[in-house]
C-alpha cells in the first residue's frame, strides 16, 4: 500500500528483512486452530486438526465472507501487541520505523484507501475524484473532501487542512514522504465544482494510489506552528501527542518499552462506516471495536515469542516463529491469522559477470535448489515455493492469475523446480549436466527440460535467449572446491569454471547464526551444485556489508536477500529490473548511488525494459495488470532473481479473547494492520 | 669408546642440567596433586582433549548424522520433522542420548565434536593475549615510571575505556566472523589484565636485592630481564594463560549469543545460539543445558588449573 | 608465690600429617615483677613457647600437653575484689584451682582473648610492623583499652593513650599520626606503650630489640626496665641475643630443640654455665667482659623437631656426647649438686639446673668448650 | 580529609580527558572501518534514487572523512551528539532516557558484587587452606565459569516461568500503568530488577573475590594482625577491622578490571531481560551501524570507566593513608 508504507524494520534480529522491510508475509487467515472463529472458516475444510497438512499445500487461500452486523459485535477490550524492537519517534513525518508506524498509522488518514482484499481504490477522506488532462505532461486530479471529520483534539477537519498537508510536505521535501513531493506538483482549492485540484508532476499510471493516497492529513493548527519538522516532538508538545483524523490517540509513548493507542468513540470516527466498507463482502463496518492497543517492546525475539506463548501479549509483530507454530496450534486459546507475504525472498545473480550473464547457467543453478527441502522440511510448509517476483498476496499482476491460471498452481510456475532423483534428495546430476551441455534454455516455449515438462509461458512471452551463450562441457575437476564431491567440473568454452571465473561462484548469505535453517538450505544447494560440477563458495556476510556490496558496488556473484512492502500493482519490478535503476545508469557518480537493480538485468544478461515501461505508462488498470504480468513472466524466465519463497504469514493471536481478524490478506501484522485493528474485537 | 664416553659425558651434563629442573618439576607436581581442585580441572581438560582428539570414540555419530534418516540423503516425513528437536532417545526411534536439535543432529555428538574448537579458542586466545600482555607488562614494569611505562599504561587506560564486548563486535564485524578473527579480537581486548599484573610483579621483583646486585655488576637490561625477571614471572604468566583461556571461551559464548559465531566451526557457543535462534530456550532443556554445562566445565577446568598452579608457584607458600 | 607456673608444656605443629614437636615438656615459673629470659637459636621453640601462653599459635599449632597456671582469672569468674569466685574454684568444670590460679592451657578461644593484653601482653617480633598502617597510632591504643575496659569512655581512653605515649617518650600529639610517620624506635616504643595500656601482669617481649640499632636498643631496654619498676609487671623476654639477656633478665632459660637445656638465675647461668649448648652459645656471642679474640660458632644447625629421636636433642652437635646421650633426653639436674660431682634431678624451678648427662663433669666441659678445636671436631666426627 | 593535592587531581583530570579524546578518535576510526552504512537499512522499494542520495546528505555521509571526524570531536565537547538515523531523534534524548536505567542496574550489581565479593574473599582468605575455603572457592569458580546469558535463561525459566515470582522483562510494569507512589515504584522496580541483578551479580562478585582472597591471605600474615589478636580483640574485629581493611587496598586498585567485566555483563544481561538501557542500545546500534548512537553509547561507557578510574584513585588514598598523591 502506498501510504501506510512498509518500512525498514530496525536492526538486529530481522536484519535480513531490512530490505524485506516489514513485510513478511501475506495473507489470509483462517484462524488456525482457533475455536472462536469456527463458524466462518472457509479455508480449511478438513478442520483445524489438519492444519499442518493444509499448510503444506500451495492452494490459494481466500478471504472469508463476513456477515456480522457491527451492532452485535462486542465493544471494548485491550489488545496487547508485542514487538522485538523499539519505535523511533512519534513524529509521523520523520519516523522511519515500522514499530512506530503500527501506532501512528492508526492516527492518520489519507485521501483514498486501497481495498485490502481487492486492491481497488476506495474513497476515504476524499469522497470522489476525477482524472483530468490525462494526456498532459502534468495531469490533474479534481476531488472532493469529506466535511464530517474531526481531529482527535476536537478541532474540525477542513479543506484548508488538506491543502496545508500537501503544501507542508512538498515545501519541506520531507524525506520519508518523498512519494508526495515526487508525484504531486501542488494542491489547490478548485475554482469549479470540485473542492480541490491536484496537479501531478508527471504521468503516473497508478495516479490514484500513488498521488491521491500519498499524503497523510496533517492538522494545520498544529503543524503551522512547527518551524523545524525534523526536531518536532509531538509527545513533548501535547499530552496525547500527534493530532490526526484517525481512530487512534497516542496516549503513551515510551520508545524503549511501550506505547499505547486508545481508540476514539465510534461516533467520532465515521470512516470505517463508509458504504463501500459496509457493503464489502469481507469487511465489517463500524470499527474499531477495541478500547485500546498496548504495544510492548521486548529485547529479543525469543523473549517476544515466549511472551506470546505465555499469554503476556495477545499478538506480536510479524509471523510466529515457524518452530513454534505446532505448539501454538496445540495450545488452547492460541491461534494464527494466515496472511500473505508483502514481498518475497530471492537469490540474485550478478548478470554483469561472466558466465552468470547466461540465462541457461542461471536456470541450471536454480535446478539444484532443493525447494522441497526448504519449504517442506526446513520451513515445515510455512512458506510458498517461490516463482514470480511478485507476492501471491498481490495476485492481480501475477501471470497465472491474470492469464486464467490458479494462484501458485500449474506447471508454468514450476519451470525451475528442483531436479531430484525420485524420493531421494540427491540432485539429478545427469539431466542438469545435459541441459547445460545441450545449450538448452527454458525460453517460454513448451518442452521437456532437464527431465521435466514445461507447458510454455502463460503470457506467451519468451526469454531473452533461446540457447545458451556459452559452450558447456564437463571434464576433469580442477577446483579444490569439488574435492571428494565431483570428479568433473563445468567447463565454460573449454575452460574450467573455476579458472574462467578465477575461483568458485560465491554466494553472499546471512550469517547462519541469525537464520540457521536458511544456512542449512544454502549448504544443501552448494553441495548439490558441487555434485553437478559447479564450484560454489558460501560467504556469510552481515546485512549492512552485504547490502553495500550489492546495492552500491554490485560487487558479488550471487547473494540472497528479501524484499518486503512491494507494490500491489506490480510497479516494484521497475525498480528491481529496469536498467534505469542499475548502477550503470548513474554514470560517474555510480559509486555513491544506491542501485535497486542490483543484478544489472537490462544492462547485461537479458532485458525486460520495454515490457516494464509499457506497463508503467498504462493508465487502464486491467491492461496495466496484463502488461505487468507479462513483464514479470519474462523476468521469471530470464532469472536475474531466483525467487526462493513467499512467507506464509502466521500472525499469532490470542483467540481465546479476540477474534474478527481478516485472514488471507497481505501482512496483517503491519501492512494491513489498520484494517485488522479496526476489525479485531473481543470474543463473547 | 671415545664416542661412548663422550656421549656418557653428555648424558651426565644433561642430567646435571636437567636433573634439578626435573626434580623441581616433580616436587611441583607432587604439590599440585595435593590440590583436589587442580586435579579435577586436569581431569576435565584431559577428557575434553580426548573428545577433541578421538571424537569418534566417544560420540555415537558424527555431526552429519540426522535423526530418522541417519547418514542417508533422504527426506524426513512431516511427522518426523515435527518431532524435532527430539528429547533424549535410546534406540527408539533412534539413538541420541541427549536428544537432538531442530535439524536432527545428536546433541551429545555435537558436544563431543565441538570440544576441539573450545580448546582451540581457549588456548589460542589465551596464548595470544599472553604473548602480547606478558612482554608489554615486563617492559612496562622494568622501565617503571619512565615514559615507556607511562605510554604503555596510557594505552592500557584507553583500552579499558572501550567496553570489551561491543568493541569485540566492532572488531569482528570489520574483519568478518570466523574463528581466527574471533580469537584475534578476544586477544586484542584481553591482554590488558596480563600486562597490568605482570607489570606489578615485575615492579616488585625489580626491587629485590639480587636484581640490584646484577645491575651493579653491570648486567645488561636484556640479560636482567631474561635471566632474572622472566623466569620469575613465567609461572605467573602460565597462571594467567589458564585464566585467559577460560575467559576467552566465555567471551566466544557471549559473542555467539549476540549472533557473532563462526557457523562453519561447530562450537558450544554456537549450539546455545542455535537454541536461541530456533526459539527453544524454554522448551528443549536437553538442547540448552548440555552446551552451557560444557562451557562451564571447561572454563572452570582452566580456572581450577590456573589457581592451583598459582598455589604451587607462589614462593610465599614454600 | 609465682605468677605463672608452667608444667610439662608441649606444643606441636601439624605439618602434612606429621607432627613437629616445637616445645617438649617444658617447666618454668615466673614471679611477680621478675624478668625471665628465654634464649636460644632461632627455631628452638622459644617464640612458640611465648605465643602458646596466650594461644597465639599459628592455626596448625596446638598445646599437646601440659599446664599453664596463671595467678589470675577471667573477668567473669572474678568476684568484686578481683579474685576467683569460690563457686568457680570448687566447680570442676572451671580450670581454676584452689590457690586461685587458672590453667590457661584449658581456656577456649573466646576465653583466652580476655586474658590477652589484660593479663598477658605480647609484643611480637618486629614490633615495628605491628602497628596497623591504616589507623592512627593513638586509636590503636584506645582500641586495646576499650576492649578490656568497655566502661571507659573514648575520651578517657584517648587521654590515657596519650599519657602512655608520653610515658615512653613520644609527644602525645603524635597519637594522631599514622605508623608510617613514626621512626623505627618510635614504633617500638609505641607498641610498648600499647602493651602497658591495660596494666598487664606479664609482658612477653619477643625479640624486643632485633632490627634496631644499638643506641635505640639500649633505650628500649631501659624503657622496659623502668616500666617494670613502675608497673611491677613481670617480663618474659625472648631473644637469641645473649647480651640482651645479660642486661635485663633476672632468671634465664636456655632453649634448644624445644627443650630447656639450662635454667636458673641469670648470673649463675651466665657465669657458671653447666650445659654444652650454653657454653657453645656463649662462644658465639661477643660479650663485654670476656674479650675473646674470635667467635666460635656451633657447627651444624638445630634439629627439625619432626618426630625427634629419643636421645638428647643436642647430641648431634655436642662435642661431649657419650652413649648415654643417645638413649634419652637428659632430665634437669641440679647444678649445685653437680658441682659436687653428684647427678641429682633438681626440683626447684628457680635454682640453677642443666639438662646434661655429663653435668657431673663440669670442669672438663667448661675448659674444653672454650677451645675452638673442640667444636670443629664435631664436623669431622659426624 | 583530603590527601590528594589539587594539583595532582588536576593532572589526573587532564590525563583522563586526553584518554577520552584518544578513545573517541579510536572509536571514530573503528566505527568508520565497519563495512556498510546504516543507509541500507532505511531503504524501501518505494524510494527514489534521489531520495536515497538526499538521505546520505542529510546524515552527513557525503562529507569528507576528516570533516566528519572534526565535527564529531568538536560536537562532543559541547554535548552535541547529533541525530540517530535509526531512531530519528536526538541521540542525547536517547542517552538521557537510557543512562539512568543502566546506572540503576549496573550500580546495583556493582554494589552487590563489591559487597559480596570482598566479604566472601575476606572470609576465604582468612580461612585459606581450610576445607571450607576450598569448597567455597571451587564453587565460586564454577559460578564464574557460567555463560551469563545462559545462566540468565535458567533463572528466567525457574523464577519467572516455573515459580512466577519475578519478572523477566522491563524495569517496571508497562500496563496497566500503576500509581507512581514511592512504595509502588520501589516494589515494582524491585520485582523487575531482581532477576537481572542476580544474574549479573552472580557471576561478577567472584572476580572481586579473586582479588580479595589472596590479598586477605597476605594480610593475615602481617604483624599488625597478629598484634590485634594479641590485644584480645575478637576474631571478627581482627578479621574485619584490621585484616580486611588493609586487604581492600588492592581490591580498589583492581576495581577497574572488574568494572570492565561488569559492563560487558550488563550489556548481555540488558539484552536478555529487555532492560532498556545503554547496553541493549549499544549492541543494536553497532549492528545497525547507527554511528551517532553507537558512538555516544561507547562514549558514555568510556566516561563511566574513566570517571570510575579517577574515583578509584580517590578511594585508594582514602583506604591507604600511606599514599599521598601529588607530593614528592
Amino acid at each position: 500500500m502506498p501510504h501506510r508504507r512498509n518500512r525498514s524494520d530496525g536492526a538486529n534480529e530481522s536484519r535480513r528483512k531490512f530490505l524485506k522491510a516489514s513485510g513478511t508475509g501475506a495473507v489470509a487467515l483462517s484462524l488456525a486452530g482457533c475455536s472462536g472463529g469456527g463458524d466462518q472458516d472457509p479455508t480449511t475444510t478438513e478442520g483445524t486438526g489438519e492444519e499442518t497438512e493444509a499448510d503444506t499445500t500451495t492452494e490459494e487461500e481466500t478471504v472469508e465472507k463476513r456477515t456480522e452486523d457491527s451492532d452485535s459485535i462486542p465493544r471494548g477490550g485491550t489488545l496487547t501487541y508485542g514487538m522485538a524492537q523499539n519505535p523511533d519517534t512519534s513524529n509521523y513525518l520523520t519516523s522511519g520505523s515500522v514499530y512506530s508506524a503500527v501506532a501512528l498509522n492508526l492516527i492518520y488518514d489519507f485521501g483514498v484507501e486501497i481495498d485490502p482484499v481487492t486492491y481497488e481504490i476506495q474513497p476515504w477522506v476524499f469522497t470522489d475524484w476525477e482524472l483530468q488532462n490525462a494526456d498532459a505532461d502534468q495531469p490533474e486530479i479534481a476531488f472532493n473532501v469529506r466535511d464530517d471529520l474531526t481531529w482527535n483534539d476536537g478541532e474540525d477537519f477542513t479543506i484548508e487542512d488538506v491543502i496545508f498537508s500537501h503544501d507542508y510536505i512538498i515545501e519541506n521535501e520531507v524525506g520519508e514522504w518523498s512519494s508526495v513531493w515526487n508525484n504531486i506538483e501542488s494542491v489547490e482549492e478548485d475554482s469549479g465544482d470540485w473542492d480541490c485540484r491536484m496537479t501531478l508532476t508527471q504521468q503516473i499510471g497508478t495516479w490514484d494510489s500513488s498521488a491521491l493516497g500519498a499524503c497523510p492529513m496533517l492538522p494545520q493548527h498544529i503543524w503551522s506552528e512547527v518551524d523545524d519538522f525534523q526536531s518536532y516532538d509531538p509527545m513533548a508538545e501535547r499530552e496525547n501527542g500527534p493530532v490526526g483524523t484517525g481512530p487512534g490517540v497516542l496516549t503513551t509513548f515510551r520508545p524503549d518499552t511501550s506505547m499505547q493507542i486508545q481508540f476514539r468513540d465510534a461516533e467520532e470516527y465515521p470512516l470505517t462506516d463508509l458504504d463501500w466498507v459496509d457493503e464489502h463482502d469481507n469487511l465489517v463496518a463500524g470499527g474499531p471495536f477495541l478500547d485500546q492497543v498496548n504495544f510492548q517492546i521486548y529485547g529479543e525475539t525469543a523473549a517476544l515469542t515466549q511472551a506470546f506463548m505465555r499469554g503476556e501479549v495477545d499478538t506480536h509483530y510479524g509471523s510466529l516463529d515457524t518452530d513454534k507454530i505446532p505448539e501454538a496450534q496445540d495450545t488452547e486459546g492460541l491461534g494464527l491469522v494466515n496472511g500473505y507475504d508483502s514481498g518475497f525472498s530471492y537469490a540474485a545473480f550478478n548478470c554483469r559477470r561472466e558466465p552468470l550473464d547466461d540465462v541457461a547457467l542461471r536456470q541450471a543453478i536454480a535446478f539444484a535448489w532443493d525447494d522441497y527441502y526448504w519449504t517442506q522440511q526446513l520451513q515445515q510448509g510455512y512458506v510458498f515455493d517461490g516463482d514470480f517476483a511478485q507476492s501471491p498476496g498481490y495476485s492481480g499482476v501475477r501471470p497465472e492469475s491474470v492469464f486464467d491460471g490458479e494462484l501458485l498452481e500449474g506447471a508454468a510456475a514450476e519451470a525451475f523446480k528442483f531436479r531430484g532423483q525420485g524420493d531421494s534428495a540427491d540432485p539429478d546430476v545427469e539431466s542438469i549436466r545435459s541441459f547445460l551441455e545441450n545449450g538448452e534454455v527454458i525460453d517460454g516455449s513448451s518442452g521437456t527440460f532437464a527431465g521435466q515438462d514445461y507447458p510454455g509461458s502463460l503470457s506467451g512471452v519468451s526469454a531473452s535467449q533461446s540457447e545458451s551463450k556459452y559452450n558447456y562441457t564437463f571434464d576433469t575437476a580442477q577446483s579444490s572446491n569439488l574435492d571428494g564431491v565431483s570428479d568433473v567440473e563445468l567447463y565454460v568454452d573449454g575452460e574450467p569454471l573455476s579458472e574462467f571465473k578465477g575461483g568458485p561462484i560465491s554466494i553472499l548469505m546471512d550469517p547462519p547464526g541469525e537464520n540457521p535453517k536458511q544456512g542449512q538450505a544454502f549448504e544443501r544447494w552448494a553441495e548439490n551444485l558441487r555434485k553437478v560440477g559447479i564450484p560454489i563458495k558460501l560467504e556469510p556476510t552481515g546485512f549492512n556489508t552485504m547490502s553495500d556490496m550489492v546495492y552500491y558496488n554490485a560487487d558479488y556473484d550471487m547473494y540472497e536477500m528479501g524484499w518486503g512492502g512491494t507494490n500491489p500493482f506490480g510497479t516494484s519490478i521497475r525498480s528491481f529490473f529496469h536498467s534505469n535503476f542499475a548502477k550503470e545508469a548513474f554514470g560517474e557518480n555510480e559509486g555513491e548511488q544506491f542501485a535497486y537493480n542490483s543484478t544489472g538485468y537490462g544492462v547485461a544478461g537479458g532485458s525486460s525494459d520495454e515490457l516494464i515501461m509499457d506497463a508503467y505508462g498504462e493508465m487502464d488498470p486491467e491492461t496495466r495488470n496484463e502488461k505487468y504480468a507479462t513483464a514479470i513472466e519474462k523476468v521469471y524466465l530470464d532469472m536475474p532473481y531466483m525467487v526462493r519463497d513467499y512467507d506464509k504469514q502466521r500472525w499469532p493471536m490470542n483467540t481465546a479473547d479476540f477474534t474478527g481478524a481478516i485472514a488471507n490478506i497481505v501482512d496483517p501484522a503491519y501492512a494491513n494492520w489498520f484494517w485488522e485493528a479496526t476489525h479485531i474485537h473481543q470474543t463473547e | 669408546m671415545s664416542t661412548q664416553s663422550e656421549s656418557g659425558f653428555e648424558l651426565d651434563t644433561l642430567r646435571e642440567r636437567w636433573g634439578p629442573r626435573i626434580e623441581r618439576f616433580k616436587r611441583g607436581w607432587d604439590r599440585y596433586t595435593t590440590h583436589k581442585m587442580g586435579v579435577a580441572g586436569l581431569a576435565i581438560l584431559v577428557l575434553f582433549t580426548l573428545w577433541a582428539l578421538f571424537p569418534d570414540v566417544f560420540a555415537p555419530h558424527t555431526p552429519e548424522w540426522k535423526a530418522y534418516i541417519g547418514y542417508e540423503n533422504t527426506r524426513m516425513s512431516p511427522e518426523e520433522v515435527n518431532s524435532l528437536p527430539h528429547p533424549p532417545a535410546f534406540g527408539d526411534p533412534f539413538f541420541a542420548p541427549l536428544g537432538t536439535n531442530a535439524s536432527g543432529q545428536g546433541i551429545y555428538s555435537m558436544l563431543v565434536y565441538a570440544a576441539g574448537s573450545a580448546l582451540y579458542i581457549g588456548l589460542a586466545a589465551g596464548l595470544l593475549s599472553s604473548l602480547v600482555g606478558v612482554p608489554l607488562g615486563l617492559i612496562s614494569g622494568f622501565y617503571g615510571d619512565t615514559w615507556i611505562d607511562e605510554t604503555i599504561q596510557r594505552i592500557v587506560d584507553v583500552m579499558y575505556g572501550l567496553p570489551f564486548l561491543p568493541f569485540l563486535i566492532v572488531l569482528v564485524a570489520i574483519r568478518g566472523v570466523n574463528t581466527t578473527n574471533i580469537i584475534l579480537g578476544i586477544a586484542v581486548t584481553s591482554w590488558l589484565n596480563n600486562c597490568i599484573l605482570i607489570r606489578g610483579e615485575t615492579l616488585s621483583l625489580k626491587e629485590r636485592a639480587y636484581i640490584e646486585s646484577a645491575q651493579v655488576a653491570g648486567a645488561s637490561d636484556t640479560r636482567i630481564v631474561f635471566r632474572h625477571i622472566l623466569p620469575n614471572v613465567l609461572p605467573l604468566a602460565f597462571v594467567f594463560l589458564a585464566q585467559d583461556a577460560a575467559a576467552a571461551i566465555l567471551a566466544q559464548a557471549s559473542l555467539a549469543y549476540l549472533g557473532l559465531a563462526d557457523f562453519t566451526a561447530n562450537s558450544w557457543g554456537l549450539m546455545i545460539q542455535n537454541v536461541q535462534a530456533h526459539n527453544y530456550i524454554y522448551n528443549a532443556p536437553w538442547w540448552l543445558i548440555p552446551p552451557g554445562l560444557a562451557i562451564t566445565a571447561i572454563a572452570a577446568a582452566f580456572y581450577f588449573i590456573g589457581f592451583s598452579m598459582e598455589d604451587v608457584t607462589n614462593p610465599q607458600k614454600e | 608465690m609465682s605468677l605463672l607456673e608452667v608444667n610439662d608444656l608441649s606444643i606441636q605443629y601439624e605439618v602434612d600429617d606429621d607432627e613437629v614437636h616445637a616445645v617438649d615438656g617444658v617447666d618454668f615459673s615466673i614471679d611477680r615483677g621478675e624478668t625471665y629470659g628465654f634464649v636460644g637459636e632461632s627455631g628452638c621453640g622459644k617464640t612458640t613457647l611465648g605465643k602458646s601462653l596466650v594461644h597465639l599459635l599459628d592455626s596448625n599449632g596446638f598445646i599437646a600437653d601440659g599446664e599453664i597456671w596463671f595467678d589470675g582469672t577471667l573477668p567473669q569468674w572474678e568476684n568484686d575484689r578481683g579474685e576467683p569466685r569460690r563457686d568457680v574454684i570448687e566447680n570442676d568444670q572451671y580450670p581454676v584451682r584452689e590457690d586461685g590460679k587458672t590453667d590457661l592451657a584449658q581456656l577456649d578461644n573466646e576465653q583466652i582473648r580476655d586474658v590477652r593484653w589484660r593479663n598477658i601482653a605480647l609484643i611480637p617480633q618486629s614490633a615495628m610492623n605491628a602497628l596497623n598502617p591504616v589507623y592512627k597510632v593513638g586509636d590503636q591504643i584506645v582500641e586495646a583499652i576499650r576492649r578490656h575496659e568497655p566502661n571507659t569512655s573514648v575520651e578517657e581512653a584517648d587521654t590515657r593513650a596519650r599519657d602512655l605515649l608520653e610515658r615512653v617518650g613520644i609527644d602525645p600529639d603524635r597519637a594522631d599520626d599514622y605508623a608510617h610517620q613514626f621512626s623505627g624506635g618510635m614504633k617500638q616504643r609505641a607498641v610498648i606503650a600499647m602493651a602497658m595500656a591495660c596494666n598487664p601482669d606479664i609482658l612477653i617481649a619477643d625479640e624486643p630489640t632485633t632490627a634496631l640499632d644499638v643506641i635505640i636498643q639500649d633505650r628500649i631496654l631501659d624503657e622496659l626496665d623502668e616500666l617494670q619498676e613502675e608497673f611491677n609487671v613481670s617480663i618474659l623476654v625472648i631473644s637469641h641475643d645473649i647480651s640482651v639477656m645479660a642486661e635485663i633478665c633476672d632468671q634465664l632459660a636456655v632453649m634448644y630443640g624445644g627443650k630447656i637445656m639450662e635454667s636458673g638465675p641469670k648470673a649463675e647461668v651466665f657465669q657458671e654455665s653447666a650445659n654444652p649448648y650454653t657454653l657453645g652459645l656463649k662462644n658465639s656471642f661477643p660479650t663485654v667482659k670476656q674479650e675473646q679474640s674470635e667467635l666460635v660458632s656451633i657447627p651444624g644447625s638445630p634439629p627439625t623437631l619432626l618426630d625427634p629421636d629419643p636421645g638428647c636433642r643436642f647430641v648431634d652437635r655436642c662435642p661431649f656426647a657419650v652413649d648415654e646421650c643417645e638413649s634419652s633426653h637428659p632430665p634437669m639436674y641440679d647444678v649445685a649438686d653437680a658441682e659436687g660431682g653428684r647427678r641429682v634431678e633438681g626440683d626447684d624451678e628457680k635454682s640453677h639446673r642443666s639438662a646434661c648427662y655429663r653435668v657431673d663433669d663440669l670442669e672438663t666441659m667448661r675448659t674444653e668448650a672454650s677451645k675452638e678445636e673442640t667444636w670443629q671436631a664435631i664436623t669431622q666426627n659426624h | 580529609m583530603t590527601r590528594i593535592s589539587a594539583r595532582y587531581l588536576g593532572k589526573r583530570i587532564v590525563v583522563s580527558y586526553i584518554t577520552l579524546l584518544v578513545i573517541m578518535t579510536l572509536l571514530f576510526a573503528l566505527l568508520r572501518s565497519m563495512p556498510g552504512t546504516f543507509i541500507s537499512s532505511m531503504i524501501t522499494p518505494e524510494m527514489q534514487p534521489e531520495q536515497i542520495q538526499r538521505m546520505r546528505e542529510v546524515w552527513g555521509l557525503n562529507e569528507p572523512l576528516w570533516k566528519q571526524y572534526v565535527n564529531f570531536m568538536v560536537n562532543y565537547q559541547t554535548g552535541e551528539f547529533g541525530m540517530s538515523p535509526t531512531n530519528r531523534v536526538p541521540v542525547w534524548d536517547i542517552m538521557i532516557r537510557r543512562l539512568p536505567r543502566t546506572l540503576i542496574l549496573f550500580g546495583a550489581a556493582f554494589i552487590v558484587a563489591y559487597i559480596v565479593g570482598p566479604l566472601v574473599g575476606m572470609y576465604l582468605g582468612w580461612l585459606r587452606g581450610s576445607r571450607k575455603d576450598k569448597s567455597i572457592f571451587a564453587s565460586s569458580l564454577v559460578m564464574y565459569s557460567m555463560p551469563a546469558f545462559w545462566l540468565a535463561w535458567l533463572f528466567i525459566w525457574l523464577f519467572n516461568y516455573e515459580l512466577g515470582w519475578l519478572e523477566s522483562t522491563y524495569m517496571y510494569h508497562q500496563f496497566p500503568q500503576f500509581e507512581w507512589t514511592v512504595v509502588s515504584t520501589i516494589t515494582n522496580v524491585l520485582h523487575h530488577i531482581t532477576l537481572p541483578l542476580i544474574s549479573l551479580a552472580f557471576v561478577n562478585w567472584v572476580g572481586v573475590m579473586l582479588v580479595m582472597r589472596p590479598s586477605m591471605n597476605n594480610v593475615t600474615e602481617e604483624d599488625y594482625v597478629f598484634l590485634a589478636q594479641a590485644k584480645g580483640l575478637s576474631e571478627r574485629t581482627v578479621m574485619i577491622k584490621h585484616a580486611a581493611r588493609n586487604a581492600l587496598i588492592p581490591v580498589a586498585t583492581q576495581a577497574i578490571v572488574g568494572l570492565a567485566f561488569l559492563i560487558d555483563g550488563s550489556i548481555i544481561i540488558e539484552q536478555v531481560f529487555s532492560w532498556p538501557g545503554i547496553g541493549q542500545l549499544i549492541v543494536n546500534a553497532v549492528i545497525s551501524k547507527d554511528y551517532p548512537v553507537a558512538q555516544a553509547s561507547f562514549f558514555i561507557l568510556a566516561v563511566l570507566v574513566v570517571v570510575m578510574r579517577l574515583l578509584t584513585d580517590v578511594v585508594y588514598t582514602y583506604l591507604d593513608p600511606r599514599i599521598k598523591f601529588g607530593e614528592g
